[in-house]
């Protein structure tokens, strides 16, 4: 079943075109990374995904209905979580509180606290409950905000370079956090550039350049590419 | 609509843009820099002309006794500075309420120590008449400055290297601090130039306007309209929104009058804040400064 | 505890015979003035104007033996001061009058926290007039008295008429008295504006006026903002003759600004410093000796010592400063004082008071002649308007009506 | 019921367990003994006190939880205010209407702070341009109400009065027994303890309610709070409307304690007020509720007894309180007294270890 899927999607940012005639399509319960050299427009992408942007042309459907014009809170509520490039927490409120703030939706009383306590032990932060967001480490930051975005029980995930700035031992509990996600049955779309990270996590890969698809496959296929070689060198050619 | 009317109208447009850029520089350059929204500027401004109207008092001539009332208010601005403002960079809504207080008790220590008022000081330069109307030359004089301002402040900006440390402590003050700018003098410079500019406007209307503490008044709501509709920048925010607002005003109080003027201007300060909701110079420029 | 009777000794011959009056309980006289904030300029000499009176009547004796005593609250120019204040004097002070107030908005504030706690209220300042109110004594000049000016103006200067007046009740009422006034004179209206309070410039006004070219402009203008106009106006060349009730004897312009910005400016007055009346040289001279340092003796300052001593002529009257027995005795007894202006007199039946206007001319070097005297004028208008406190007693304020086409 | 009860306490807000709210019975019952044993012009002088109290805390919530720095609080207390003045005024104290005229006023409020909010919030006016925009709305309002004296500007008997105001209507009034008893004096000041309470109790639960979570969101990162599913335009229209609303019952309040509502009281020094005493005290509901009545009262006793230095000390003790306090002098205070208590219990459950997948759990 195809869960998420993008039609021509296009961005445009004054008159260059960050995402252009983007077409994607997502099964559900796959892992998909998106790759591609910076300015491929992977991140505009994500964002009109999950409405943080909208679109200047193009649609996209999730779970069999369009979305394109839906407004992201809307889009949360229907089940797509992202997780932003830069760690997007709540700065000035404890670890605790943030995710009091996004369990609260869903959950009262004592029911409330126990599955913040267990969002905590997920995203190994029960030790930092009390601290202020903004004191965190980066990679901690990062894990706050995983756990931010699967407390709503997201359908899609939404990952954008969830791996920036962490230790590779990290870079690998992410992947395995990732994969158990997957395994309950969260579809997980992501950007990342450490393919050792990618290689860990996803079965295909789509490759992005000059805001639109340019090849998609299995990561090892992918990268044998001439043509991708190129373009993560710069001179790729213009696809027709 | 005769030739000599439309001069005479376009006189009253340019005297009213000059009035909204000169009042705004100093805050314009203080808000788009540091991002402080200097309440105390229309005190800073009333500093501007007393100490202009003092020295002309005591016999200076008016071009002195002027760069008297602009260091004055620069004085204060670095004395303000280096005290109060600095531990208050990165908590604008704080820094508000506090410069709020601080231009309180300025305004009520002049009331304190120079009486209600001062005696004010004559416009020079006289007018110049024609086809019946008749405009002061001094006038003239405003509306250039109004215009040199931000042309000053913009090659301050562009060629120099506190021009080019200030932008860049602006756009990231973690990478101006890596390559070694001093940004704690950098922010120290900015505010003592806008509290300048904010004298300068005060030297600049003392010939026109009476001396009293609270004179800083009848600036700050135009400078705060003025700067916030146009975002922090003085030649593509600032310049344009004074223009702006101007036309808007100079229309709307030529045809029906100064009240319908006044509220007009505030009219299309909300009408602009809907359509540009991140400052004009944002749209006509892309970034804040360059 | 010797050292203490003798001090006590001296200072009772020191302060000598007026400490006797002492014995008997003081009456208190609460006033509210603007001390601070925008209108200090206007308010601080009415504060001196009070103190200089009561010192002199204390120094006389005081009232029926009894010295009187200020109780005085800073306002802050601000109307809610005005409010908690006047609750302050009423209710915890107990003062026997209140006074004070220099806008009308500051007496629009006082007046029902008088009403309702029954204290008399003596508003001393120049206004738009039209407060016919039992409780209340006003003893500043209004309309009909003051802007004696334009029928005099229209006569002697010219007969086109252009007003600027600011854009609140005193400069939208006294254009409605002058458009009457116009218009029963013979003379014309070129135009009229009416400025909002936070407008500082006025180029705009300037040219309509120029392209009107008036024989006069009428200005009402108030507040340090609007002063600026007459420096603007002098800069832009603008040479016409001026009339006003007010811009030279509140903010005194013609002392701050530089000559000769408010050269051939027309005053209708009841007072100013520079009245070379035999009155007024004592009081000038007495004020000086106790304020100094005072920048100019304006015209509510006089107002304010007028006020006072019309209070202590009616509690004598009264033989009591029993609130009803003051009002009574204003409503039926001739009181009168002797004050810089001459001899005036409490109106019975509108609780306002007579005054000598003079029509004084502000000349290029800003010194002031008087050029006619137009002696005692009647506060006539409220009468005409039914206004009768001694048949009724009321609360009511009255404005003029629109004159017709 | 209890459920709602639990919300007094929370993340939202500062003071918790058995010392708080001691300490707060201890103040409401000292504010009760005051009025029943003070002389009637102290009292009376509180409830002018308190009257400003609903604007603080209206302010305090949309601003210390919501983020949204209003300065047009002051528009909607001149509309309470003005509403109430012109309804009251033509209905008449013996109509005994005075109450529907103050709830009717409220509605008018909650109907304008609606429109302007929508405009403002849907319109996409943030951070700043909200503080700005709401600043010209006020400044309009004065400039527009200052100039309409005369007889043409008035609404049935009530004229608007101009800069002078409307002054001399009806105080607020309860029919009983056929009769219209006014609410003034002490009864006023029980009637403002006691609403000031249940306003605080109201704001304390909203606050820590979805309600408050969904503010704190939207204010820390409205990128996240979207994320999360939360519709941040309307979280900050919600916000905006019921803090503006407050500001409206604490003008048609102060209408009817004073019988008198003026421009100016929607001029820029006075919108400026609001913002200070919040600011100075703390954006905490508590904390804004007891700074805003000391702050008035201290501005109070400075003009009374500082004379010409009134302005330039209160301008002094400003500075240095933000200085020493920049959180909030009472907000600083209130969390000493709370942390007397030990350590919050959200911090001291014990972190409890399972041998499930967690993930399996969650999702």
């Amino acid at each position: 079943m195809t869960l998420l899927r993008a039609r021509q999607l296009t961005k445009r940012f004054g008159g260059h075109a960050a995402v252009d005639r983007l077409d994607l399509s997502i099964e559900a319960g796959e892992i998909r990374c998106l790759i591609g050299p910076n300015g491929a427009g992977k991140s505009t992408a994500l964002a009109l995904l999950a409405g943080s942007l909208s679109p200047s042309a193009g649609a996209i459907y999730f779970d069999g209905s369009e979305i394109s014009n839906v407004a992201a809170h809307d889009r949360a509520k229907r089940g797509i979580s992202i997780k932003f490039q830069l760690p997007s927490v709540f700065p000035e409120l404890s670890v605790r509180q943030n995710l009091k703030i996004a369990l609260s939706r869903r959950y009262l009383g004592s029911e409330l606290d126990d599955r913040i306590d267990e969002t905590l032990d997920l995203v190994e932060l029960s030790d930092q409950r009390g601290k202020l967001a903004r004191v965190l480490s980066h990679g901690q930051k990062q894990w706050l905000e995983f756990g931010l975005a699967i407390s709503l029980k997201p359908r899609l995930l939404l990952l954008d370079e969830p791996t920036a700035g962490m230790t590779p031992e990290e870079t690998e509990r992410t992947g395995e956090l990732v994969l158990r996600l997957n395994r309950s049955g969260v579809t997980v779309v992501a950007v990342e550039h450490d393919m050792q990270f990618v290689r860990q996590i996803a079965r295909t890969v789509s490759v992005l350049h000059l805001g639109t698809v340019f090849s998609e496959g299995r990561l090892n296929d992918v990268l044998a590419n001439e043509d991708v070689k190129k373009i993560y060198f710069g001179e790729a050619p213009r696809h027709g | 609509m005769t030739q000599v009317e439309l001069i005479a109208l376009a006189y009253q447009f340019g005297l009213a843009v000059a009035f909204l850029i000169l009042s705004a520089a100093g805050l314009a350059v203080i808000f788009g820099m540091m991002g402080i929204v200097n309440m105390a500027h229309g005190e800073l401004i009333m500093i501007g002309a007393y100490g202009t109207s003092i020295a002309n008092r005591h016999g200076l001539p008016l071009v002195l006794a002027a760069l008297c009332g602009v260091l004055a208010s620069t004085a204060t601005g670095v004395l303000l500075e280096r005290t109060v403002i600095r531990r208050f960079y990165d908590r604008p809504s704080e820094s508000l309420v506090m410069t709020w207080a601080i231009g309180l008790f300025i305004s009520q220590a002049a009331l304190i120590v120079f009486g209600p008022s001062l005696p004010s000081i004559s416009s020079p330069l006289g007018s110049v008449a024609f086809g019946g109307f008749s405009l002061s030359i001094y006038g003239l004089l405003l509306i250039a400055f109004g215009l040199a301002v931000p042309v000053a402040i913009y090659l301050l900006l562009s060629t120099t290297t506190f021009g080019l440390h200030a932008r860049a402590t602006m756009q990231n003050v973690e990478v101006a601090r890596a390559i070694g700018i001093n940004s704690g003098s950098v922010y120290s410079a900015t505010f003592a130039l806008g509290a300048g500019l904010a004298g300068l406007a005060g030297a600049l209307y003392a010939p026109t306007m009476s001396a009293v503490p609270n004179m800083g008044g009848s600036f700050i709501v135009q400078a705060f309209v003025t700067v916030v509709t146009g975002g922090g920048n003085l030649v593509y925010g600032t310049l344009p929104a004074a223009a702006g607002l101007g036309l808007v005003q100079t229309a709307l109080t030529a045809v029906f009058g100064n009240l319908v003027g006044v509220l007009g201007l505030l009219a299309a300060v909300i009408v602009s804040a809907k359509l540009f909701p991140n400052g004009l110079a944002h749209r006509l420029s892309g970034k804040r400064f360059s | 505890m010797k050292y203490l009777r003798a001090t006590a000794v001296c200072s009772a011959l020191l302060v000598g015979f007026p400490l006797l009056a002492a014995a008997e309980s003081p009456i208190k006289i609460g006033l509210l003035e603007d001390q601070t904030g925008i209108l200090a300029q206007g308010g601080l000499p009415k504060v001196h104007g009070a103190e200089l009176a009561v010192a002199e009547i204390n120094a006389a004796g005081g009232v029926l033996g009894r010295p009187l005593e200020l109780v005085v609250y800073d306002a802050q120019s601000d109307n809610q001061r005005y409010q908690e204040f006047a609750r302050r004097l009423t209710q915890s002070d107990k003062v026997d009058v209140l006074m004070g107030g220099l806008t009308s908005a500051s007496r629009v504030a006082v007046q029902p926290i008088a009403e309702r706690t029954k204290t008399l209220y003596f508003y001393n300042n120049e206004y738009e007039g039209g407060t016919c109110d039992s409780n209340m004594a006003i003893t500043g000049v209004v309309p009909e008295q003051y802007l004696a000016l334009i029928p005099w103006m229209l006569k002697n200067v010219g007969k086109k008429v252009y007003i600027i007046a600011a854009d609140y009740n005193f400069g939208q009422i006294l254009g409605l008295w002058v458009r009457k006034l116009v218009k029963e004179n013979g003379g014309t209206l070129v135009g009229e504006e009416y400025i909002p309070l936070s407008v500082s410039q006025f180029g705009q006004t300037i040219s309509n006026i120029q392209a009107a070219k008036p024989d006069f402009v009428f200005t009402a203008m108030v507040g340090s903002n609007q002063v600026a106009y007459f420096q603007q106006a002098s800069a832009a060349g603008l040479k016409i003759p001026m009339a006003s009730p007010i811009n030279g004897t509140l903010l005194y312009e013609h002392k701050q600004l530089p000559r000769p910005v408010m050269a051939n400016m027309y005053l209708g007055v009841n007072y100013m410093e520079e009245l070379k009346t035999d009155e007024n040289k004592g009081f000038v001279e007495r004020w000086r000796a106790k304020y100094p340092n005072e920048p100019y003796i304006n015209q509510p300052g006089e107002d304010s010592y007028v006020g006072v001593k019309l209070y202590a002529e009616a509690v004598r009257a009264a033989g009591s400063a029993e609130r009803t027995a003051v009002i009574k005795a204003i409503e039926t007894k001739d009181i009168c004082t002797e004050s810089p202006e001459g001899k005036i007199c409490f109106d019975k039946s509108t609780h306002h008071v007579s005054h000598r206007i003079h029509i004084v001319k502000v000349e290029a070097d800003h010194s002031v002649t008087t050029v006619q005297d137009l002696g005692i004028v009647q506060p006539s208008w409220l009468g005409t308007m039914g206004c009768d406190l001694t048949k009724k007693a009321e609360s009511k304020q009255f404005t003029p009506e629109e004159p017709k086409h | 019921m209890r459920s709602v009860l639990r919300l007094l306490e929370g993340d939202q807000t500062i003071g918790r367990g058995l010392p708080f709210w001691g300490l707060m019975s201890l103040l409401f019952a000292g504010a009760l003994a005051f009025g029943v044993t003070a002389g009637s012009f102290a009292v009376e002088n509180c409830s002018y006190f308190l009257v400003w109290v609903f604007m603080a805390l209206g302010l305090a919530f949309m601003w210390g939880l919501g983020g949204t720095m209003s300065f047009g609080q002051t528009a909607f207390f001149g509309i309470g205010g003005y509403c109430y003045a012109i309804l009251s005024t033509n209905w008449g104290v013996e109509s005994g209407l005075t109450m529907a005229a103050a709830l009717l006023s409220l509605a008018a409020v909650a109907l304008s702070a609606a429109v302007l909010g929508y405009f403002v919030f849907f319109g996409g006016i943030n951070g700043v341009l909200v503080s700005i925009t709401t600043l010209a709305v006020t400044l309009g309002l004065e400039t527009f109400l200052s100039q309409t004296a005369g007889p043409k500007w008035a609404i049935g008997r009530a004229e608007l009065g101009g800069f002078n105001g409307i002054s001399s209507m009806p105080p607020l009034t309860v029919p009983w027994h056929g009769d219209n008893v006014e609410i003034t004096g002490r009864s006023l000041y029980f009637g403002l303890i006691i609403f000031v309470a249940i306003t605080y109790l109201a704001l304390r639960i909203l606050a820590n309610s979805k309600v408050g979570d969904a503010m704190v969101a939207v204010r820390e990162s409205p990128l996240r709070a979207e994320a999360l599913g939360y519709d941040v335009k309307a979280i900050l229209f919600v916000g905006f409307v019921v803090g503006s609303v407050l500001a409206g019952l604490s003008g048609l309040l102060y209408a009817g304690w004073g019988q008198y509502i003026s421009p100016d009281t929607m001029g820029l020094s006075a919108a400026a007020l609001p913002i200070i005493w919040v600011a100075v005290s703390g954006k905490d509901l508590t904390a804004t509720m007891v700074g805003t009545v000391v702050l008035l009262g201290l501005s109070q006793a400075l003009a009374i007894y500082g004379s010409q230095y009134a302005l330039v000390s209160l301008a002094l003790i400003l500075v240095v309180s933000i200085m020493g306090c920049p959180k909030g002098v009472f907000e600083t205070l209130l969390r000493r007294i709370d942390s007397i208590g030990g350590p919050g219990d959200q911090n001291s459950k014990p972190v409890r270890k399972s041998s499930l997948d967690r993930s399996e759990v969650l999702l």
